[in-house]
């Protein structure tokens, strides 16, 4: 897992890319922030069209079971018990 | 009749997919002619190599395989899609159908239904 | 990294519509080994239907109701469906059967039906609050 | 426009998650009113939460699934919930309480279990299917 | 009502404007279709954002609720009643 | 402790945007300090003259503006959505403040919340 700062706002994101409100968690995310994608939001890995923020995880469960473990980079992916130290790490969490 | 079963919806997420799955297997046990569309982010749907058990779901890499066994006529894919999330071909389950008109493709059926 | 905290997870989304349940699920797992504590769930919206104790899919499938059913009583973890949510949809216990003289109530093991405080309750006084929705 | 068609009409949205059933009743209505036949309804995947007997929505909120069961009884139409949709979210008769071994049944009157074949008969033999899906 | 001509494909949409389905039934029509906006589609209408095809009709109901009767134009509202006679004259129809 | 309620569904589709609108009427009767936002086609609740009645349900409108007498602190809506679907401000509500920046605004509040 890459070297996660303990400030910003941890965005847990499970929309598909096209969704409204993936398109509107991608557009407040600030710099310091780090973006998690779930469950129908880790095909933002492979989609050509979407451009995704410097520090971003996602959910190695789920990239599995769409067949994307290999889209990702090795420090990108997390189990879920990376997902829940991260919530450890960050005070403020939005679910999208 | 006939009637194309379109899938426009991610893997996983629900259980839609699968309901619509299942709506073409039924035709098709009935001996109707049925055929899928897989478009927008539903051609995931068609990925090789899923494993689902990590969700604690079944993968569907072989419902689909199954398709043609059970009398499923043709299984297409919007090939917009398919360059958008799949642009490298090995990645795609064989035996599909591009589509470069989903548009030119409904019209030749009598039915088109989503299953939500 | 060693510090214990306190949780409170809201699930929002219903099984087979959505994958809240087993997203949360794992994650409630995940919390446990990792030494936190879960002060509750509640489950809000079409995430009542979690707590339905009629729902028989096929024995090769997932159960996630049984499953959390399960995980609840393992841990002793409070679990509440917020009452509101649950009368519409169809969520009933037997008190609830009994007031509005309805035929059957199907309220799951160990989960209880109570009002939004409980959610308010789990925003002043956990850690972490975690909201597990749909993804449609 | 004075001939008599007859129509099949699929629900897949669930009451509250979604407007389709309200949309489907204004429609069903407006068909019988138009001199139409309807031959079925088919409850799909979540539609089928329709036809739960255990809603209650407070008095002054419509009630969907009474709402319904009136129409379909006043005008004698068959209803159907998908039985595998319907095992998966808890929605049982009497007859699959007993081969499930549930502790009730909640399917309300007069809808009836039964398979996709009802379904595959609808787009056989009716003259229009109409779907009614959730909106989210 | 305006006149509809009866041939080709009754479009019913349900979903609000930025949906991927509603994006999709706008590409999927012909010019001899028509669009019937329900439920959150009617949103299409006051939608800055959205251009809508030439036939384009909307549920009156469903505009009402929406604060929505005075941005259609009079011949473009219609009841259920006028919905039902819409799918007596086109055996194509398409839910999405 | 203070919480942002987000609204971004639109308005009669389904119940989530009134169960959101309780879970903010609930912290407001706790004395919790909370308020709602409204975003992308969720703006559409905003809008004057709604009727429901042809759809078998309540208007919003009533509930809205009760909010705050209930306690609820401020009604945001983001600018660019209520431009896009309510270019002519006499259509909305009164008592609403526009946010240019819906990120701004979300990084005030402790707690930000989907109701589903």
């Amino acid at each position: 897992m890459n070297q996660i700062p303990d400030t910003g706002t941890l965005h847990i994101l499970n929309k598909a890319p096209g969704h409204p409100r993936f398109v509107a968690c991608l557009a407040a995310m600030s710099n310091q922030d780090t973006l998690i994608l779930i469950e129908n939001a880790v095909l933002a890995l492979p989609d050509t069209d979407t451009v995704l923020p410097r520090q971003t995880l996602a959910l190695e469960p789920d990239l599995e079971a769409r067949g994307l473990s290999g889209t990702a980079e090795p420090g990108q992916q997390i189990s879920h018990q990376q997902l829940v130290q991260l919530t450890e790490q960050h005070p403020r969490i939005i679910s999208w | 009749m006939t009637t194309l079963i379109v899938i426009d919806q991610a893997p996983y997420g629900s259980w839609a997919g699968r309901e619509a799955l299942d709506m073409v297997f039924s035709l098709a046990a009935f001996d109707q002619p049925a055929a899928l569309l897989f478009t927008g982010v539903g051609v995931n749907w068609l990925r090789t190599a899923q494993s689902a058990k990590g969700v604690g779901q079944k993968t569907v890499e072989k419902n689909l395989s199954a398709a043609p066994l059970f009398g499923v006529e043709k299984i297409f894919a919007e090939q917009e899609a398919c360059e958008r999330f799949m642009p490298d071909t090995s990645s795609r389950l064989a035996g599909i159908d591009l589509v470069a008109s989903v548009k030119n493709l409904m019209t030749q059926y009598d039915h088109v239904v989503f299953a939500g | 990294m060693s510090t214990t905290l306190s949780y409170t997870l809201v699930i929002t989304g219903a099984p087979w519509a959505s994958q809240a349940p087993q997203t949360a699920l794992a994650f409630a797992r995940a919390a446990i080994a990792g030494g936190h504590r879960l002060d509750r769930v509640f489950l809000y919206g079409e995430g009542v239907h979690l707590a339905s104790s009629l729902c028989a899919p096929p024995s090769d499938e997932p159960h996630w109701p049984q499953q959390w059913s399960d995980f609840l009583s393992d841990n002793q973890i409070p679990a509440v469906a917020c009452v509101a949510s649950a009368l519409r949809r169809g969520l009933v216990d037997e008190r609830e059967q009994n007031r509005y003289q309805l035929p059957a109530h199907n309220l799951r093991n160990p989960f209880e039906i109570a009002g939004l405080g409980e959610w308010v309750d789990g925003t002043l006084k956990s850690d972490r609050v975690m909201y597990f929705h749909g993804s449609a």
